[in-house]
């Protein structure tokens, strides 16, 4: 099984030669995806998680032979608007999967459902997808983007830190991000430090957080951005002295660059490499032997996504036309997640356990991120109560 | 009298009087467009594509307003696009959906910054009229980005396309093809019309020779910064498009990468003549679509595992072919089509 | 005599030490073919910037019609009748030489700030540009690209372009400078038939010129007026002489 | 202790601002000779930066891996001078933007392509490793301070060569009359190439120096290259000693800006108000300044004589 990209496109959209007799037979599903850009990483694993998934499944999914389209949204919103629309009218893929950022999620979220095809995101999980605009089409194996942070405000309540510190980028996510933080976390904040987004250097945050001496700080800083403060929080010596509790910015992702500067630095996730489970542990194997890097959750979800999309589709003997069967068989999501203990909840999105996480180098070298405590069980996200839609 | 009279009677006048194919050909082509796409199967995606070159049209045809008559680098035009969206959204949230009311105001919400930022700009001149122009779209581009009630940099989905008279009238893709389509012409006949009148020849004058305009009685400042504003104003109207094509606005719509787009688009079509300026949009927006596919096509004597890579890798191939434009195609795409316009 | 067309009150100049305008006094009446003539350096070209408006004056006062527009920059002085033309030639290469005066015609009639209609085709426009082409004549190369001209034909376009302002004073920088005697004679001639009718002042070194006519002549010396009077008068001056027609005519 | 923390934050602007210098003296200084614009000046530094990534994987010792990494990135930079740029110094400035920006497409997806989209770590070198405390409680980190001290060395040892060696004569009247340098029988094309390897090799430099402190990924010039035009331009183009005080002056303003905007707003705020507008003017705040400087000295504040 490899890839296809939309190879027809170009005649097909041009010409008056449409296809429709044979598109019956394959199942095809859109993989949208940022690949590239800075943040390409994001979207390889879970570009390479699906098809790892698919691969094992002998190229079916739910007894079909199954065509994945790769497309890259370069991570313009507008950009995917259009792509997204060449995949559902064009490539008539009967699942979009993806993708790795909110904006981007946000923005697609129209054009796909409003063609009553089934939207699965692997990553972002915007709070008004999850809550008021929650839609029937959509899914997510991921979680609702507040929950990670939610899992280190309440490890910093539950460990007593009197005086926290928040540092975020400054754009929606990062406040977000804080105010996630905050929903369990009940003691003093000292600081709501905002940086520019992409920020490089954070020495002057840095010299205010010695200076100020927290019990702790709180941080968000996805990508490269997430790299360089790790790097600069362990050179500046504060990591020994002021824990470091971060969302998605400790991660299989940033893992190879910040290395031994990342060891100990604590993270909330819904799972980890290490997860002791046998299918995660058959998983994160033949994941490191077909790709050469340790998965992270990016590629996890999407590799849960195509196990949900298998066992949705077997549910309806493979087939297509009764979208409120599919709806329900996806919903049931019959399947061994890779987390173990999974569900979908009645806004599409997960019902799962949360984990305090912790970065570590593995024997053979390698770094990921290790489970140190479960922090929530079967957690429900905070906007499902606002989501009106029947799932 | 010098034999220059006799060889070369290359009369302005007599040049203008020639028909243009071209624009006919470009304009004909938008009008037949809908035909294929409604038999192409997929013709939600082929107008929202198509729809998309032409919105960029509009932008880029705007800047070849200033940039081409007016020699004004201006890379910062993408924050019009931005006001322009941003109008329409902005105003949807509070209730206010008909466009009637929506355009006006980023035409003026255009018009206002266009002379703000102009009056400043048009001080310097050169590359520090570059930067400067850079400075504002970013100024704009992080402000659009704090904006927490209207999705931050997020952005945010509209809940419908603009109403047109209290009318849906722009709920369809052909609908919203058309009105499109129509102010692309609509546009072009303006620009056409600008850089032929008084006011045309004043920025044309000053872009070749600004001291002598002032001896003649002229300050360029002034028309430079009209230009501007209508440049911005049109730029604005693109971005109230824009805004209803993706059924979404978000700061990305502004970033300083999305004004060098389209300066790129303007020269990739080739100065000063408006219509190579849509089909710069144009080249840029189908390469930018097409490369992927094209490449899959031409690697088909590859192992599909490197066919992936080479797909994936299609901005390794879209720069050098950048390049060779540049080197090897003076005056763009209009340079190579033999029909450059001044 | 009535109030001076152009009156320069004390002007100066300086670029940091160097004074190239030192305290010029000088009075053009209305009509009157006024030469400045003076060796290479005088300050003859900064003279008529700063008269023009493209540069400024560090003090000084520059009276035109006895109003004083010593602030004011260089195209409000052309609206106010003061136009001038350039040493080096300075054209819009682009446009035909009848676009090219046709321009300075929509300075002088009417807003610029009208956005339908083609410009080229207005007769209005276009048949005093003519004139001011036939004046000088070039009427025949009215439609060729101003760039495509031969340089004697873009001193006379310059000049035409000069006209076509409607000036009260023309200020004339080198007219002659690089034409053949051909273009040199037309030009001449074209200036002779203006004479009277305008007010000219003329930066020239062709002598012969020169002399033939104005009615009166300044000698720039080193940013300094060291005289001001008839031809002929300057002719027989002794220190002009010295100072200039010695070494010029050697 | 607020004095302190200034200090502090000065001293991170500082090794902020000669980041920047060194990006922005190749960038003026090709721009003010050569006249050209070069968009693909960031790569460069991204290259660099890949280069010591590389190299100290392959030797283990950030040291010499510096050491490789010039030599490297000057040979890069000549390569690209030698294949596209010296077909582009002649073209108008629209070309070059258009054809340097398609060299930025192509090494970005390029290193990708090389070395893969998970961005590189390049430890911190053993003996620098460490940090000072320079008050109570305030730790600074050494290899800040090496990159303070790399920078001012690489600005005392331009000011040297430009203003006492014949090259740097050359250089500074080519970025105020370039013709007239043609016009003296120099083999312009050869100096031309001097100006160019040397201004990527600085590039080059900072990108290395800072692979330690910074996440090795591609399109990491590309912002970069945006403040460095900010500063050459803030600095009058073509102008070193402009470069110096703008680099120098951006990163102030970007970091003490950054951390005491909310304060000094508090003084006319009330503190909530203060807060959100301190974090909305923070990210504009060095285009606010540009804008601001351009506004008084349209050409800069080192305009080249002309």
């Amino acid at each position: 099984m490899n890839p296809t990209m939309k190879s027809l496109g170009l005649t097909a959209a041009l010409s008056l030669a449409a296809v429709p007799a044979l598109a019956q037979e394959k199942l095809k599903v859109g993989l949208l995806l940022t690949l590239s850009g800075p943040s390409a990483v994001l979207g390889q694993q879970a570009r390479d998680g699906f098809q790892l998934a698919v691969k094992e499944m002998g190229g079916k999914l739910g007894g079909r032979d199954v065509e994945v389209i790769v497309v890259d949204d370069e991570l313009k919103p507008d950009v995917a608007v259009t792509k997204v629309k060449g995949l559902i009218e064009r490539d008539k893929v009967d699942f979009v999967v993806g993708p790795i950022f909110s904006n981007v999620a946000v923005a697609v979220h129209k054009p796909i459902v409003d063609a009553q095809t089934f939207y699965i995101s692997v990553n972002a999980g915007p709070s008004n997808l999850a809550g008021k605009s929650c839609n029937p089409y959509f899914f997510a194996t991921s979680y609702q983007n507040d929950q990670n942070h939610e899992v280190l405000g309440k490890v910093a309540q539950d460990r007593g830190y009197k005086k926290v510190y928040l540092l975020a980028p400054n754009y929606q996510a990062g406040k977000d991000a804080l105010a996630g933080f905050k929903r369990h976390y009940k003691g003093e904040i000292v600081e709501e430090s905002y940086v520019p987004l992409n920020n490089l250097d954070f020495q002057s945050e840095l010299a205010k957080i010695a200076s100020m001496k927290p019990d702790a700080i709180f941080t968000f800083m996805p990508g490269g951005m997430g790299v360089n403060l790790v790097k600069q929080y362990r050179a500046a010596g504060l990591a020994d002295r002021i824990p470091f509790l971060s969302a998605f910015t400790v991660d299989e992702s940033t893992l190879p660059a910040q290395q031994d500067a990342a060891i100990g630095m604590l993270g909330g996730s819904n799972w980890a490499p290490n997860l002791d489970t046998p299918q995660n542990k058959k998983f994160v194997t033949a994941y490191e032997a077909a790709y050469n890097s340790v998965p992270g959750s990016y590629s996890m979800h999407a590799y849960d996504a195509a196990q949900m999309i298998d066992t949705a589709l077997k549910a309806t003997g493979g087939k297509m036309d009764n979208k409120d069967a599919v709806r329900a068989a996806l919903k049931k999501a019959d399947f061994k997640s890779l987390r173990g203990d999974f569900k979908i909840g009645a806004n599409g999105f997960p019902v799962q356990d949360f984990y305090l996480v912790k970065a570590a180098k593995r024997p053979d070298g390698k770094f990921q991120t290790e489970i140190v405590e479960k922090v929530f069980d079967d957690y429900v996200d905070a906007y499902a109560k606002e989501c009106a839609a029947t799932n | 009298m010098s034999p220059i009279a006799e060889t070369r009677p290359v009369a302005i006048t007599g040049q203008r009087r020639r028909v243009e194919w071209l624009p006919v050909i470009l304009f004909g082509a938008f009008v037949l467009a809908p035909v294929f796409a409604a038999f192409s199967g997929a013709e939600g995606y082929v107008l929202s594509l198509l729809t998309r070159v032409m919105i960029f049209g509009i932008a880029a045809m705007s800047l070849d307003l200033i940039l081409g008559y007016g020699a004004l680098v201006s890379f910062g035009h993408a924050a019009f696009l931005g006001i322009g969206g941003y109008a329409v959204g902005i105003l949807a949230a509070h209730g206010v959906e008909d466009a009637l009311v929506q355009v006006p105001v980023a035409l003026a919400a255009s018009a206002l910054f266009g002379l703000v930022t102009g009056a400043i700009s048009l001080r310097t001149k050169g590359v520090y009229f570059i930067m400067i122009t850079l400075a504002f779209g970013q100024m704009l581009y992080f402000l659009a980005t704090s904006l927490a009630s209207y999705g931050g940099d997020d952005g945010m989905t509209l809940a419908a396309r603009s109403l047109v008279a209290g009318l849906p009238l722009l709920k369809g893709d052909f609908a919203l093809y058309w009105v499109c389509f129509v102010c692309l012409l609509g546009t072009y006949v303006l620009a056409r019309s600008i850089v032929a009148s008084r006011f045309g020849r004043v920025l044309r004058g000053s872009r070749e020779n600004a001291t002598r305009m002032e001896a003649i009685g002229f300050h360029p400042f002034r028309y430079q910064l009209v230009a501007y504003m209508i440049s911005g104003m049109m730029a604005g109207l693109a971005g109230c498009l824009l805004a209803n094509q993706a059924e979404f606005i978000s700061p990305a719509f502004m970033t300083w990468q999305r004004s060098g787009e389209l300066i790129f688009m303007v020269v990739l079509g080739g100065l000063g003549s408006l219509h190579g300026a849509v089909l710069g949009a144009a080249a840029f927006l189908l390469l930018e679509e097409f490369l992927p596919e094209i490449l899959h096509m031409l690697g088909f004597m590859l192992s599909t595992d490197m066919q992936a890579r080479l797909v994936e890798n299609w901005k390794m191939v879209f720069g050098p072919l950048l390049i060779l434009i540049v080197l090897f195609a003076r005056g763009g795409i209009m340079g190579m089509l033999g029909g450059r316009h001044e | 005599m009535n109030e001076p067309q152009l009156a320069l009150r004390n002007l100066r100049k300086a670029y940091g030490a160097l004074v190239v305008t030192d305290g010029v006094d000088l009075t053009v009446q209305a009509g009157e073919l006024h030469a400045i003539i003076g060796p290479n350096g005088a300050g003859k070209t900064t003279l008529i910037h700063q008269i023009s408006g493209l540069a400024s004056s560090d003090s000084g006062q520059v009276l035109f019609d006895g109003r004083d527009v010593t602030g004011l920059p260089m195209h409000k002085r052309v609206r106010h009748g003061l136009a001038r033309s350039f040493q080096i030639t300075s054209i819009l290469p682009k446009f035909s030489a009848l676009d090219n005066v046709a321009l300075a015609v929509q300075a002088r009639s009417g807003s610029s700030f009208r956005f339908l209609g083609d410009a080229s085709l207005e007769a209005d426009l276009n048949e005093p540009a003519m004139e001011c082409l036939n004046l000088v004549g070039l009427g025949a190369r009215a439609a060729i690209p101003a760039g495509l001209l031969s340089h004697g034909e873009k001193r006379q376009l310059e000049l035409a372009i000069g006209l076509a302002t409607q000036p009260k004073v023309l200020l004339l920088d080198e007219p002659l400078a690089g034409t053949g005697h051909e273009d040199a004679q037309r030009v001449v001639e074209t200036l002779r038939r203006l004479k009277g009718r305008i007010t000219i002042v003329l930066i020239e070194h062709d002598m012969d010129a020169v002399f033939s006519l104005a009615d009166r002549v300044s000698v720039l010396v080193y940013g300094r007026l060291i005289a001001t009077d008839s031809p002929e008068a300057i002719r027989a001056n002794a220190e002009v002489r010295s100072a200039y027609l010695g070494e010029e005519a050697a | 202790m607020t004095a302190t923390l200034f200090l502090v934050q000065a001293l991170n602007g500082l090794q902020f601002g000669l980041i920047l210098f060194l990006i922005a003296a190749g960038l003026t200084l090709v721009f003010g000779v050569m006249d050209f614009i070069n968009l693909a000046h960031g790569v460069q530094y991204m290259v660099g930066a890949y280069l010591a990534a590389a190299f100290t994987a392959w030797t283990g010792n950030f040291g010499l891996a510096l050491l490789l990494a010039l030599p490297s990135a000057l040979a890069f930079g000549l390569l690209l001078e030698v294949l596209i740029f010296r077909h582009l110094y002649d073209r108008d400035h629209l070309d070059q933007v258009l054809a340097t920006f398609g060299v930025i497409l192509f090494l970005n997806q390029g290193v990708k392509f090389v070395w893969g989209a998970a961005p590189l770590n390049v430890p911190v070198p053993e003996i620098l490793s460490g940090s000072i405390e320079i008050a109570d409680g305030l730790l600074y980190p050494v290899y800040r301070l090496a990159i303070i001290a790399a920078g001012l060395a690489v600005a005392a040892l331009l000011y040297g060569l430009v203003s006492h060696t014949r090259v740097g004569m050359l250089v500074r009247a080519g970025a105020s009359n370039a013709p007239m340098v043609a016009a003296l029988g120099v083999n312009i094309k050869r100096l031309f190439m001097i100006v160019f390897g040397f201004g990527a090799m600085l590039a080059g430099f900072a990108g290395a120096m800072v692979a330690p402190i910074l996440s090795v990924e591609p399109g990491m010039g590309d912002n970069i290259l945006i403040l460095a035009f900010v500063v050459i331009v803030i600095g009058g183009i073509g102008s070193i000693r402009g470069a110096f005080l703008a680099a120098i002056l951006v990163g102030l303003v970007d970091t003490v800006g950054r951390s005491f905007a909310p304060n000094l707003l508090r003084l006319v705020l009330d503190p909530a108000n203060a807060s959100q507008t301190g974090r909305a003017i923070a990210p504009m705040l060095i285009y606010i300044f540009m804008a601001a400087i351009l506004f008084f000295r349209p050409a800069g504040l080192f305009p080249a004589k002309r």
